[in-house]
């Protein structure tokens, strides 16, 4: 027979998961919402205004209507493969939010119980998520391949490529902020930019790779190759709809959160912030920011072309990248 | 806007390229503004829910035959409207009719306009000899049926009936835009014509004014609210 | 507990591995293959060493799999290859790998692992990416180097071997 | 906890179905995908090893393994691309041009 406390430990810990991946799956709805009306007023228009007071509730609408779309699969597609596409690249970005730190501890008032905001503090969380993000371009690649249209294809490998093209500088950058703070821990990395020591400071560039990088890393503009309307009429979900549809999409907004997270987590002090607010509505606040900054930059930039990227990726950012870990470990020594 | 176009990009030094390239100059340039352009008003109109556009004077709308002040039409049947016209959408049969019907003793026994041929460019206006023809300022011309678009004497005669309008009330020019009688259309129209709330004539326009939209069993109307109004850019 | 978990991937593992030989679609044995990767990546948590299993996800799952299925895109094998054909010596492989299944069992069975220490139980060791850091850049240094070069060489060679020979 | 020998046997069937791909199949692509099983059951071997023989080396040698198998595969593939542009085929009893 368990103890009481490990009982209460492990119920814990599922409760956490439960509200992560709640708020998880509920996040794309004021994501959308979000984007659209920034999209609108930065093009000087108004956005979605019909439902809801100021379309607030458009994404209810949107999900309703995504929920009893038909579900076609193409005739000649892979049936097995095309169904859990969107699952295998959905799962792995909220897989990775099992050690995001959100926020100091916290005492439950009632049970007297300290809580951390974490799920779990890996020994190698940094790693973890860098390597479980890159399982995500199979949903993509799958979906591409399994689809057996070519603009899918097309799409499916140009993300391929893209992918592991500039999971490379993420990691690199990412390495800059490991040597400074002696940890892979996410939470000792937080703990270390106490006092405004943020990474930003002593890592300007590698933050700069990093931003670069993971815009590219979650196909956003202006490195949306992989869903080009242009020349790809809409990329690897080109032939799905309904529910798999909005699998993609919801990938597509937590993966966004991701990269927002992580960049505040890594370079802007995590939840470390004047003391009058606590840590977790610093936490939400820059993480909200970042989350701006990623659609205000996609309705600014227009799309690279493919050698552009390429270029950028290889010759610019992967040098760059590995220039920053050297003078990084020349300051250190 | 005062940013404007750059017509001749000036020549950039080695070092200035640097440092733009560097400091990624460009970037925030376009990133002010696109922010400039998100914290600034959106020229949306919520029309036809809340908004609707009350157009200049001069907007060249839909056509309306006008009377003189003692409600007598001014149209006499000259037909230089429809000789003018270079769609040839105006049909023009004249009328002999001494019962002071008109102001002259010739007057129009059809005048009907096609408005799906007619491009709004106001020659007719400019022929008419008379001033009976004028170019109104209504707009929202959809109907459900294409013998609509074809409009006749009936719709677009201002309506009085012989008897003299009260001038200090509508404020109207002595000549013309009385009353549009406008009983029989079906189209949606932003005036209320059976409520008689309509735009003045010598209403000044060019503003976003309040409207809200009626479903009544004839069709749907959006009717302007003129004491709240707004210049909109 | 540990022991349902073992078994939990251990099973999987062996299934995924199966299905990587017998489909006969390179795509499919390809995700097969990268299911097993993903269950050895688990395995290495259960042998506590974290840091193995976020570089297999990473090396493995994230690079070597893209690789493959990249060549098997590319080549657009995917559909071609039900015509592959019967090999009249498989007989001779069946044997062969039942005769050194046999063997190694029964060496396993049989023999006994010496100066077993039993696992680590103390978290010290539990957290030992910092220990292999330590002697990775020390006692390995050279075969770290050497490795290296060898990576190096690889990229190098890669690119020298799928380059057409007029340069473009 | 799981004794070693557990994770000896799941090596060894691991080796075993690699070993099996190699033989049988004749896709070299899967022949490729064959060797990476292997690779990994040897993993799983030495970090068994390494765990409850408490010495740090098994690991170690796991990270060479790995890196070592990432340039066979990246060489491995090219020289599969090469030679499919040669010859237009991936079944490995088709290349006999070195037989004479």
């Amino acid at each position: 027979m368990p103890e009481m406390a490990t009982i209460l430990e492990v119920l814990f810990i599922i409760f956490k998961v439960v509200v992560v991946t709640m708020i998880l799956f509920s996040l794309p709805l004021p994501l959308t919402w979000m984007e659209r009306k920034i999209a609108a007023h930065i093009q000087v228009r108004l956005g979605p205004f019909r439902v809801g007071p100021h379309g607030v509730l458009q994404p209810f609408a949107d999900m309703m209507k995504l929920m009893f779309k038909e579900d076609i699969i193409p005739y000649k597609a892979d049936k097995r493969l095309f169904r859990i596409a969107p699952i295998i690249s959905m799962v792995p970005v909220l897989a990775a939010f099992a050690v995001v730190p959100f926020g100091n501890d916290i005492t439950i008032p009632f049970l007297n119980e300290e809580v951390s905001l974490y799920i779990a503090d890996m020994d190698v969380a940094i790693l973890y998520i860098l390597a479980i993000t890159g399982i995500g371009v199979y949903g993509i690649i799958f979906g591409g391949w399994a689809s057996n249209s070519k603009y899918a294809l097309l799409g499916g490998i140009r993300s391929t490529a893209q992918m592991i093209s500039y999971e490379l500088p993420m990691s690199l950058a990412a390495i800059g902020v490991v040597m400074i703070t002696n940890s892979l821990s996410l939470v000792n990395i937080v703990n270390a930019q106490q006092g405004w020591h943020w990474n930003i400071i002593y890592q300007p560039l590698g933050f700069f790779i990093f931003f670069i990088a993971s815009l590219a890393e979650i196909n956003r503009i202006p490195f949306d190759l992989p869903e080009d309307e242009g020349t790809l009429a809409a990329g690897y979900h080109v032939e799905y709809s309904a529910m798999r549809f909005s699998f993609f999409m919801l990938t597509e907004y937590v993966a966004m959160v991701l990269a927002s997270v992580l960049a505040v987590l890594l370079f802007f002090g995590g939840w470390n912030g004047p003391g009058f607010l606590p840590s977790i509505v610093w936490f939400v606040v820059k993480v909200s920011v970042f989350i701006y900054f990623f659609m205000w930059i996609r309705f600014t930039l227009p799309r690279y072309r493919y050698d552009q990227l390429m270029t950028i990726g290889w010759k610019i950012l992967l040098p760059l990248s590995l220039f920053n870990v050297l003078i990084t470990g020349f300051f250190l020594i | 806007m005062s940013d404007g176009y750059i017509l001749e990009k000036r020549k950039e030094s080695a070092v200035e390229t640097f440092f733009n390239r560097i400091f990624f100059i460009d970037f925030i340039k376009g990133l002010s503004l696109t922010l400039k352009y998100n914290l600034s008003r959106s020229i949306t109109l919520r029309y036809p829910d809340e908004e609707k556009w009350i157009p200049y004077k001069r907007f060249r709308g839909q056509h309306t035959l006008n009377r003189d002040e003692y409600g007598r039409e001014l149209c006499v049947g000259c037909e230089l409207c429809a000789k003018s016209c270079p769609t040839d959408c105006i049909t023009v049969i004249p009328m002999e009719d001494s019962a002071g019907r008109g102001i002259a003793d010739r007057v129009a026994r059809v005048w009907e306009v096609n408005l799906t041929r007619c491009m709004f460019c106001g020659l007719c206006e400019d022929a008419c000899p008379t001033e009976a023809l004028k170019l109104g300022r209504e707009y929202e011309l959809s109907c459900f049926s294409l013998s609509n678009a074809v409009m006749d004497k009936d719709r677009i005669l201002i309506a009085g009936q012989g008897e003299p309008l009260d001038l200090e009330a509508t404020g109207a020019e002595p000549k013309g835009w009385m009353k549009v009688s406008l009983d029989s259309i079906d189209y949606i129209t932003p005036l209320d014509f059976k409520k008689g709330d309509r735009v003045p004539a010598n209403y000044e326009g060019g503003v976003n004014a309040a409207a809200s939209l009626e479903r009544t069993e004839d069709g749907i109307r959006v009717v302007p609210d003129l004491s709240k109004t707004k210049k909109w850019w | 507990m540990e022991q349902i978990f073992f078994f939990i991937f251990a099973v999987v593992a062996v299934g995924s591995a199966v299905a990587v030989v017998a489909f006969r679609n390179p795509v499919h044995s390809a995700i097969s293959l990268m299911v097993c990767f993903f269950q050895v990546a688990a395995l290495f948590i259960l042998l506590r060493s974290p840091f193995l299993a976020a570089a297999q996800l990473f090396i493995y799952v994230g690079a070597v799999m893209v690789l493959f299925l990249f060549v098997v895109m590319v080549l657009d094998l995917g559909r071609a290859s039900f015509d592959e054909p019967v090999f009249h010596r498989r007989i001779w492989g069946i044997v062969v790998v039942l005769g050194l299944f046999a063997e190694v069992v029964y060496l396993t069975l049989k023999g006994e692992p010496s100066h077993i220490k039993g696992p680590y139980v103390d978290g010290a060791m539990m957290n030992n990416t910092e220990v292999m850091g330590t002697l990775l850049y020390t006692k390995y240094i050279y075969p770290f180097e050497i490795v290296s070069i060898l990576l190096l060489l690889a990229l190098v060679g890669a690119i020298a071997l799928t380059m057409n020979s007029k340069g473009e | 906890m799981v004794p070693l020998s557990y994770y000896l046997i799941l090596s060894l069937i691991l080796f075993s179905v690699g070993m099996a791909g190699v033989l049988l199949r004749r896709n070299i692509i899967i022949v490729l995908m064959s060797l990476e099983l292997i690779f990994n059951s040897v993993n799983i071997n030495l970090v068994a090893f390494s765990h409850h023989l408490q010495s740090m080396a098994g690991r170690i040698f796991v990270i060479f393994t790995i890196t070592i198998a990432a340039a066979e595969v990246a060489i491995g593939l090219a020289i599969i691309v090469a030679m499919y542009r040669r010859v237009k085929t991936v079944y490995v009893d088709k290349l006999r041009g070195m037989k004479g």
